[in-house]
């Protein structure tokens, strides 16, 4: 049951007021904010005259219990570790806390399962021993040998580069070699920069190419998925040919 | 020697979570089985005659040291899992009942407070979550089972009073 | 009734797994303290009169039944867990036979889940942890060194083979 307040009551209410009586019926610690938002503009289409400091307000108020509910959910979800891969304390207290206090809240008599009871038994626990324990330290060393061995390292599969010239260099030559190969047709196909064509060369040139594209020295196109990629040298690029 | 006997036997009984055959006893401490029954005829009588509020029972073949009926209720809270709040027990039950459910559907049923109950009998190794994409599918664990020495969830409905 | 107090604070510390204060004794039970702290004397007597392999002992601020040391390796076979957890064991035997050490350590060694064992460690007594800057240093507690019957952490500490 909400708050009845007369239409023109509710008008003339201040923001609060509003959030108030549109949530009268609500458990504080759960406000169903679809229904809110729903209340909120069934609310503003009965006001005859928008007021437009009122549902700013909810707005703020709205994203403020939106954010919190949200930040709960993410918590309890296991969410927002810190480094030590704990949960923060102080957020999982208060969420504790809160919990709690929602348990004293009166619980529906919905029917959901029968009453569970569990049988009164025993769970006794013997005192670890000290040979136990022992075993345990064997166990824990054990582990760190294994994680002390050097893990064998990948071999490089870094993209294997000619060793020598600097990249910049390397660019500029294929720029040069692009600016023969122009020689009045506009595009070139990637292949004719290749002599050797195996995977390192093809990924040196690419490389390049790729520099030269983001230098606006060349435009690089595929017409087909995975086809031959082709280079076109714009017309400005041309200008630059004798310079650095 | 009798009285090393039966106080072997008793040490036994006393750690078990689960009755001990006769065989398992005789072997485990060495001593001849008829010397272990007569130690387990011993501790029953003692027990009994002592007013004690555990007695020794014969269970599957076994022998398990047993809380008296008369003083389950008095000392629940006491005991393993009594002190778990009645509205998380609720929580529990439904997802004894009902499992596999979703997370979801218990929050719906339950309430948002429902997130700090999974979270708590998780915790207590009751129930397990597993993620199925977007949502969690709880159910209760075998050890939850095992713990209350329970054959399934169906046989912890509370007697209709 | 006296006998009644006696039977139910039994009754109670038989099925619990941790140690019960008078206080909580007394509230749960519903008897006043005093004939509640005169039914556990009695209770001890009576237990140590009977030659009973177990005690009654306090700890921590409460009672418990507690197996005698003597029968510890005894009865091993028929529980095969301890009231410690064995990854658990694994990081506070670590910790007693390397400590004082950075908690990172022992976390580089055993893993992330080290902090939750480390946590439960220190709740239960056994290790303290103190802050040393941005880490912290971790050794065992005197708590420790009684609950195995160890002089100091150096009767641990000898070398492994």
């Amino acid at each position: 049951m909400r708050v009845d307040i007369s239409p023109e009551r509710l008008a003339r209410a201040d923001w609060e007021t509003v959030l108030r009586a549109l949530t009268a019926d609500m458990d504080p610690w759960d406000i169903d904010l679809v229904e809110l938002v729903r209340r909120f503009r069934a609310y503003l289409a009965g006001l005859r005259a928008l007021e437009l400091e009122v549902p700013g307000r909810m707005v703020l108020v709205g994203s403020v219990l939106l954010r919190l509910k949200s930040e709960v959910l993410r918590e309890m979800n296991g969410h927002h570790r810190d480094g030590n891969g704990d949960v923060d304390g102080d957020v999982e207290g208060a969420l504790g806390a809160a919990a709690e206090e929602a348990d004293y809240l009166p619980e529906e008599g919905v029917y959901i399962a029968p009453e569970l009871r569990l049988p009164v038994v025993r769970r006794p626990r013997r005192k670890v021993t000290l040979a136990e324990l022992e075993e345990a330290l064997r166990a824990a060393l054990a582990q760190e040998k294994r994680k002390r061995k050097p893990r064998r390292r990948p071999r490089d599969g870094g993209v294997p580069l000619p060793k020598g010239e600097p990249f910049s260099a390397r660019a500029r030559r294929l720029f040069r070699k692009l600016l023969s190969l122009v020689n009045g047709k506009r595009d070139i196909p990637f292949e004719k920069l290749l002599s050797r064509r195996d995977p390192a060369e093809v990924v040196a040139r690419f490389m390049e190419l790729l520099h030269l594209d983001a230098e606006g020295k060349v435009v690089l196109t595929q017409r087909d998925f995975l086809g031959e990629l082709i280079v076109r040298v714009p017309d400005h690029a041309r200008k630059c040919k004798g310079r650095r | 020697m009798r009285g090393n006997v039966k106080a072997a036997v008793e040490a036994a009984l006393f750690v078990a979570t689960r009755p001990l055959t006769l065989e398992e006893l005789a072997r485990g401490l060495r001593f001849p089985e008829d010397e272990v029954y007569a130690a387990l005829e011993g501790i029953a009588a003692e027990l009994e005659a002592g007013g004690k509020p555990y007695r020794l029972v014969r269970k599957g073949g076994g022998y398990i040291l047993e809380l008296r009926e008369e003083y389950a209720d008095l000392v629940r809270p006491f005991a393993p899992g009594g002190d778990i709040p009645e509205p998380v027990l609720r929580t529990l039950a439904l997802i004894a009942y009902r499992g596999p459910i979703k997370q979801a559907e218990v929050v719906r049923i339950r309430g948002q407070r429902a997130y700090a109950h999974v979270k708590d009998l998780v915790k207590r190794g009751f129930v397990r979550a597993r993620k199925e994409g977007a949502t969690k599918i709880l159910e209760v664990t075998e050890e939850f089972l095992e713990y209350f020495g329970l054959e399934s969830p169906k046989d912890f409905r509370a007697p209709r009073d």
